[in-house]
């Protein structure tokens, strides 16, 4: 699957300061395809996003963007390459107009073809077309949240990295949340998702990954993760 | 500390503060003692070398080293060394400075500085210690009013001295109102309360004393406030980039061609190039003009231009009366740094020709000297004539006087 | 303050033991010069004060330092004044007096609005008494004669000798060093300290922190007055460029190049400072130079100053001498807290909050009893956290009334909120990282005396504190935990360690902000049960976005959606309620 | 005063105001943006003036002048941000302050060794050389008039710029979170040496533009430094809207405070910052801290 992953981690090594969090991490996400990456908190999820992303440097180990080395490379280069991520929480710019939100990271994708416009994120969120005039931090959580997935749509990426991606909704901008992911697959966009919603992404994920204490110890499909049972009980805490 | 008592035996307490005491001995040794005959004549110079006033400290310390190179580049036979040390104009290192040249550098003569505050802690403790100072700039009243003392010479001017004579002069030119501008501070407020003093004396009013804060360079709004008040000529005090640019603005509001502008002779003195046209007509009163068309003018201005290249101004001649006073103080005394007695006399009785004419001493140290009256023409002060003949400071306040 | 490693407080004494012989074998120069070290150093650890441990970055502070000259001027001349037991204290107090106004005035900015207003007010003092004719302007004025210590006729010492006035200023920077090591240890220090952590932490626990980061600006305003005083004694010479905005700058440059917050650092500096502009100047005329490439050097390579060198190098060499600290005897003893007999305890009537054309909080009346447990939910943007930093007071009501045991508490301020008994936790974890657990605990538990305006008596020999902050800290299961670094913990005991500081404040009724976001399941129920045992005998206020949670533990439900609340009461009756269920719970009680 | 006289002080109000806008712009977008306090940028004033001093002298023209030190001044931001600044975003604003006070010494050393100790003029070109007489006592530089003109023109151009470009939203997100535009796949460095760069520019223009009306000397950088964070503290840190008003409101405050209370005229800018702020602990239009 290595030539084809949208992006591969390879034994990847990372620290906080001194701390070592990540011991030789392997995981990929090939293209078009749905993972959720599961695990207790502090375990090194968000850590292993970020050294995807570039923003983390590996001490050891590859990072691998469509089977390109990218260990190392500052996060703007990575995003560039067709990564995009959505932090915890979102990181919508407050003092900028949902419109503003939206343009300013517009960039063409890879493959040049008909990508994300402005016109298909709205269209996805249909309340965006209210609120264009309205300032970032004036919306609620959820809205903040979708409005950070369809500014990184406007990217063009390969890959939506999506950190806590319902943390602190409420349950019905949840099942919204989920169903976007849901398209995205559908438009070929593949997306790397951590939550804590774990029944839900049982059934959405093609693949399961379950990292301990910076470490990957199951990695399969929700069957599968669902037959260990001793496995979820253990590390997901359930 | 107190567990840190604890730790340490007292054995070992010992031990240490004595190592301690030996190793601060060997840093502070002082530099070894000087013989006093044999070795150096050390003169301190305080003086600005960066910061806005540093063209003027390089003026002064180039005349002087041109003036001590005249004379064979011995003090009453003995060699010499000046020790620089770059005042910053900061009147908050002043004392620390003076101290450093004073009692760390043990010089034998003290001289500077450009800045009146820096002089004033200077003068303290030059009186405090006794050191032979000579002022070769700063124009503070004080230093030979208040202040005066027997070691402390001035060789530039005081800022009463330059300023009563255009007062009268004014007057005498039938000049009835006028406003007075300078910055806010001391200086400023001596210079502006001198002429007023001249000029009331001798039957003029002064409508408004215009004070700017220092050192604002922005002039525009008290410009306009002096075309409103339409006096019929305006007194200014700036020195360097604040007369650049008073003198600039005043020309370029248009009220230049409406109120002629005289001023102290710092005004013009040193910026004329960077003034250009602007200057052009304005009148100013000093104890120097760099056109003066003395022998031991000319002999100077040439020595200075072919040792350094640039054209002397009136700091320069200020150096080069310094150290034309220490030559001939120290032959007096045959390089006997020790007979101050006698130094100081030879000091007050020194004769000779400056550049900017006869040199005497009054009573409280201040040089007696005429102060010109110049007209900018064409780039140049030209000396139009002598506002008033050997002026003295009256020296109030100062018991030698 | 972290202890000094032994090696450098070792180094410290010799370096002290040194030089109090450098009048006995040094020149005239160098003890003038040293003396003037020791005036510096005593004027940065002035400001160390508020730069390093208030976290007060003051650009005005010089303005203190030459009020002292100046007070000391005035005096002699005007007043006639030479003892100095007139002189001293009279300066002291003067600078004290402006200092209290400036501060009074400054604290309620921040950031870089601080250190400009401080700059603001400093210029003014300076222009004062540069355009003053009075006392000399810009030309500065003198002190003819220098102060003397006498009782009686008999002239103890006086400061006209070198000697005499070395020893005073070596004297004076000991004691102040002595006097701010002690302040820094004493409950004061422990406050300040934490305020420049953490501040909203801090004034959430109860202390007024506008009090004191003010006492703090005055006892450094004063210090630097001494200083001051010093200095125009040294010379005799007093002007404004002392308190112009450069000698601030410069005094902050001795600060930083020392290495802020550790109070030796600044001492350091001062040396480092004199000694190299001493030896620069001599150097070349363009030795201004080399000194913006040494300050420009010093900032990239040793980033905590000199002072952070030594630490990092003595750290090095003696790495294990830390942390063997005993644990103390853990016992978990519930502390009866009386429940209020007063019903309900907390209420709010038409409470309104409005942001710039949002209405977060609208009309909301509710009441809580006392004892139970009371949850808010509601979707993202209902008003829950509004409404819950109306309570706590980290935000004014725009209308309405809050009502503690019948008292109008709306629009008071956090601390005061806080000392009246009302604890709260914040959503995002919010601790002072960089102390440990106990210590965490330790100024909570402090929030808790009358006042902590004790400068003396060091904080760790507050044993009714210590008793409460390790009760508080076993209470929550960190007890072995107790000396770790807050910043060590993991998550979920980072959230335990926030709720045990609450408890350690011994409050009635407890403010809960999300305490289960970003928990897995297992720490979720152990988040769960030390709440269900916090609540048998405290008031709970909870917003909580886990359903199962919420039903498991409350005992009434108040639902709110776009500011509004939409139904309030016994748990199962809200359930049932319809309205509640379309807007909030909707689908969720379908699919179980 | 009569109405001309006060028309004509208004004038001269905005105009410096106008001058002392073009600096605090600078800063402000260094300062909001970049979140580095930068003493060195009344460094970049100084240079900008000696840039257009020597260069008139060199070509004979003001306008060549100009148009060869603009990209010098860029050039010298762009090395400055990259040698220095660019370790700075992450620290402390104390270290901020300690580099970058530093640095005002390193460019004032090396302003005298490159162009020496003297105080110089610099001509205004002959089609601005003029005055407008307004009334028979009172008359208006030309000069002055081109410089508000060319300041207004710049407010504008900056406004644009920063509400309506992309690079504008990019240079606003970028000071509210410099990581998550990197991970939009921005290079932020590159945005920020940018930033720096035009900002350093903006001050070293209004040095040139001041150069004729003002004299060129050493150590005149410090002289507009301070009054330039007072503009912008007063204005609140990051707002280009609040820098223009901040200045305005300096601008009138000095000239006012000079000609109706004389005595006090040093204190009064410094007193206006301290009752703004004690109104608005964050400036008129910052955000609050």
């Amino acid at each position: 699957m290595s030539a084809a992953a949208a992006i591969e981690a390879r034994g990847i090594h990372a620290y906080y300061d001194t701390s070592h969090v990540l011991h030789g991490v392997d995981m990929a996400v090939g293209r078009g395809e749905i993972v959720s990456l599961m695990g207790r908190n502090g375990m090194g999820k968000t850590t292993t996003l970020r050294t995807l992303l570039g923003l983390i440097r590996p001490r050891q180990g590859q990072v691998l963007v469509h089977g390109r080395d990218m260990t190392g490379a500052p996060a703007h280069r990575v995003a560039q390459a067709g990564i995009a991520m959505v932090p915890e929480g979102g990181g919508i710019f407050p003092k900028l107009t949902v419109h503003e939100n939206l343009i300013m990271a517009a960039r063409p994708g890879r493959d040049g073809g008909p990508g994300w416009t402005f016109a298909h994120i709205v269209e996805l969120f249909p309340w965006l077309h209210e609120r264009l005039r309205h300032m970032g931090g004036n919306l609620s959580g959820g809205e903040r949240q979708m409005l950070a997935i369809g500014r990184a749509l406007m990217t063009n990426p390969d890959l939506l990295m999506l950190d806590e991606a319902t943390e602190g909704l409420a349950p019905l901008i949840r099942q919204e949340i989920w169903a976007t992911v849901r398209r995205l697959k559908a438009r070929g966009v593949a997306v790397l998702v951590v939550d804590k919603d774990i029944e839900t992404l049982k059934t959405i994920a093609d693949r399961c990954v379950v990292i301990v204490k910076g470490r990957i110890v199951h990695d399969g499909t929700p069957a599968t993760l669902a037959a260990d049972h001793q496995m979820t009980m253990r590390h997901l805490g359930i | 500390m107190r567990s840190l008592l604890r730790t340490i035996s007292r054995r070992d307490l010992l031990r240490q503060t004595a190592v301690a005491g030996l190793a601060s001995a060997a840093n502070f040794i002082p530099a070894v003692p000087a013989i006093a005959q044999k070795a150096k004549v050390k003169v301190g110079l305080l003086l600005p070398y960066s910061g806005t006033y540093a063209a003027l400290g390089h003026n002064i310390t180039d005349a002087m080293k041109l003036g001590l190179a005249e004379a064979g580049n011995k003090l009453g036979g003995r060699d010499f060394e000046l020790v620089q040390l770059d005042s910053e104009a900061d009147p908050a290192k002043a004392a620390a400075n003076t101290n450093k040249l004073i009692v760390g550098e043990k010089v034998d003569f003290l001289s500077g500085p450009v800045h009146s505050g820096v002089a004033m802690a200077m003068a303290k403790i030059a009186r405090e210690e006794g050191t032979l100072t000579i002022v070769s700039n700063a124009g503070a009243n004080a230093v030979t009013r208040e202040m005066c003392g027997a070691n402390i010479f001035r060789t530039s001017f005081s800022n009463w001295q330059v300023c009563f004579p255009m007062g009268t002069e004014m007057a005498r030119r039938g000049l009835k109102r006028v406003v007075s501008v300078t910055w806010n501070y001391a200086a400023g407020k001596e210079m502006i309360g001198a002429f007023r003093e001249g000029f009331e004396k001798a039957g003029g009013s002064v409508v408004k004393e215009i004070l700017i804060p220092f050192p604002n360079v922005e002039f525009q709004a008290n410009l306009t406030e002096i075309a409103a008040l339409k006096p019929d000529a305006v007194f200014a005090f700036f020195a360097g980039a604040g007369a650049v640019k008073f003198v600039k603005d005043y020309a370029e509001s248009g009220v230049k061609a409406k109120i002629p502008l005289y001023g102290a002779g710092f005004l013009t003195d040193g910026t004329l190039p960077a003034q250009g046209a602007a200057a052009e007509g304005v009148f100013t009163t000093l104890h120097y003009a760099d056109s003066l068309q003395l022998p031991a003018n000319l002999r100077f201005r040439d020595a200075f231009k072919k040792a350094t290249g640039r054209d002397a101004d009136v700091y320069a001649v200020q150096g080069y009366d310094t150290a034309q006073l220490l030559i001939r103080a120290m032959e007096k005394v045959k390089g006997d740094t020790g007979a101050t007695k006698e130094l100081i006399r030879a000091m007050e009785e020194a004769k000779f020709d400056s550049p900017r004419g006869a040199w005497r001493y009054s009573k409280s140290h201040n040089p007696v000297q005429d102060v010109y009256l110049r007209e900018v023409r064409n780039g140049d002060n030209a000396v139009v004539g002598v506002a008033e003949k050997e002026v003295s400071d009256p020296g109030t306040g100062c018991g030698m006087a | 303050m972290p202890p000094l490693p032994r090696s450098i407080a070792i180094l410290l004494l010799i370096a002290v033991a040194g030089l109090a012989t450098v009048p006995l074998v040094g020149g005239r120069f160098h003890v003038q010069l040293v003396t003037q070290i020791f005036v510096l150093a005593v004027f940065a650890m002035s400001l160390d004060l508020l730069v390093g441990f208030t976290g007060l970055v003051s650009f005005g502070h010089a303005a203190f330092y030459g009020l002292g000259g100046y007070s000391l001027a005035i005096l002699t001349r005007d007043f006639g004044l030479v003892s100095m037991g007139a002189t001293l204290p009279a300066t002291l107090v003067v600078c004290g007096l402006v200092s209290a106004a400036i501060g009074w005035l400054s604290i309620r900015t921040s950031g870089v609005y601080f250190i400009m207003i401080t700059l603001a007010f400093a210029q003014m003092i300076y222009y004062f008494f540069n355009d003053a004719r009075g006392y000399g302007g810009s030309d500065g004025f003198y002190i003819l004669t220098k102060p003397r210590l006498a009782i009686g006729d008999v002239t103890l010492l006086t400061l006209q000798d070198r000697a005499t006035l070395y020893y005073m200023a070596l004297v004076v920077l000991l004691l102040t060093a002595a006097f701010l090591w002690t302040l820094l240890r004493s409950p004061f220090g422990q406050v300040i300290t934490a305020l420049q952590v953490n501040e909203a932490r801090t004034r959430a626990l109860g202390f007024p922190i506008d009090r004191y980061k003010l006492v703090s600006f005055c006892i450094a305003g004063i210090l630097a007055g001494l200083a001051g005083y010093l200095s125009a004694v040294q010379f005799g010479y007093v002007n404004p460029a002392h308190m112009g905005w450069r000698e601030s700058g410069r005094v902050l440059m001795v600060v930083i190049l020392g290495g802020s917050g550790t109070l030796f650092g600044p001492v350091l500096g001062a040396f480092v400072f004199v000694l190299l502009e001493d030896l620069l100047s001599g150097l070349t005329e363009h030795w201004l130079l080399l000194m913006g490439g040494f300050v420009v050097a010093v900032v990239l390579l040793l980033p905590k100053g000199i002072a952070g060198l030594l630490l990092s190098a003595a750290g090095r060499a003696a790495k294990s001498g830390r942390s063997a600290e005993t644990h103390p005897d853990e016992q978990p003893s519930v502390h009866a807290i009386p429940r209020g007999g007063v019903d309900p305890i907390l209420e709010t009537v038409d409470l309104v909050r409005q942001f710039a054309g949002l209405i977060a909080v609208n009309r909301v009346s509710v009441k809580f009893s006392a004892g139970k447990v009371h949850a808010v939910i509601g979707p993202n943007g209902a008003g829950k956290t509004t409404l819950i930093n109306m309570l706590s007071g980290e935000l004014a009501p725009t209308g309405g009334h809050i009502r503690y045991k019948g008292r109008d508490i709306a629009g008071w301020s956090p601390d005061a909120i806080s000392r009246l008994g009302i604890g709260r936790s914040f959503q995002v974890t919010n601790l002072y990282p960089s102390l440990s657990a106990f210590e965490n605990c330790r100024i909570a538990a402090q929030s808790r005396l009358r006042s902590s305006m004790r400068f003396f008596r060091p904080a760790s020999r507050l044993g009714a504190v210590a008793d409460r902050a390790h009760r508080a800290l076993a209470r929550c299961g960190l007890g072995p935990r107790s000396q770790d670094a807050a910043s060590a913990l993991s998550h979920g005991d980072r959230r335990k360690l926030e709720i045990a500081m609450v408890l350690a404040t011994e409050p009635e009724l407890f403010l809960l902000d999300e305490p289960l976001a970003g928990m897995g399941a297992q720490e979720s129920r152990e988040i769960l049960d030390l709440l269900r045992a916090v609540a048998r005998d405290h008031t709970l206020i909870l917003i909580e976005h886990d359903m199962d949670a919420v039903f498991a533990i409350a005992d009434t439900l108040t639902v709110m959606v776009n500011g509004h609340v939409i139904a309030t009461g016994p748990v199962d009756q809200v359930r049932a309620d319809r309205a509640v269920q379309d807007a909030y719970l909707g689908h969720r009680d379908a699919a179980e | 005063m009569d109405i001309g006289t006060i028309a004509i002080q208004l004038l001269n109000g905005l105009q410096y105001g106008l001058l002392l806008f073009l600096i605090a712009a600078g800063l402000t977008l260094i300062f909001g943006i970049l979140g580095v306090i930068n003493l060195a940028h009344g460094s970049f004033y100084m240079i900008g003036a000696y840039l257009a001093y020597w260069l008139s002298e060199k070509t004979g023209s003001f306008a060549l002048a100009i148009a060869l030190a603009l990209p010098a001044a860029l050039l010298l931001g762009l090395v400055v941000e990259r040698l220095a600044i660019s370790f700075l975003y992450q620290r402390d604003h104390l270290y901020q302050v300690l580099l970058t006070y530093g640095l005002i010494l390193i460019f004032n050393e090396l302003q005298r060794i490159v162009w020496g100790n003297d105080v110089h003029g610099v001509a205004v070109p002959a089609i601005l050389a003029g005055v407008v007489e307004i009334t028979e006592s009172q008359s208006y530089p030309v000069y002055r008039l081109f410089i508000s003109a060319i300041c207004l023109l710049v407010a504008a151009a900056m406004y644009v710029a920063i509400h309506s470009t992309r690079i504008g939203m990019m240079i606003r997100a970028g000071s509210s979170s410099r990581e998550m535009v990197q991970i939009l796949g921005i290079d932020v460095g590159r945005l920020f040496a940018i930033v720096f760069s035009v900002g350093a520019a903006l001050t070293a223009v209004a040095g040139m533009l001041a150069a004729p009306i003002n004299s060129v000397y050493p150590g005149m950088g410090e002289n507009v430094l301070i009054i330039s964070f007072v503009v912008v503290v007063i204005g609140g840190i990051g707002s280009i809207k609040g820098a223009f008003i901040g200045s305005m409101m300096i601008g009138l405050a000095d000239t006012f405070g000079r000609v109706m209370v004389p005595e006090l005229s040093s204190m009064v800018v410094y007193a206006l910052m301290a009752a703004v702020l004690l109104w608005r602990p964050s400036g008129l239009y910052g955000v609050k801290a």
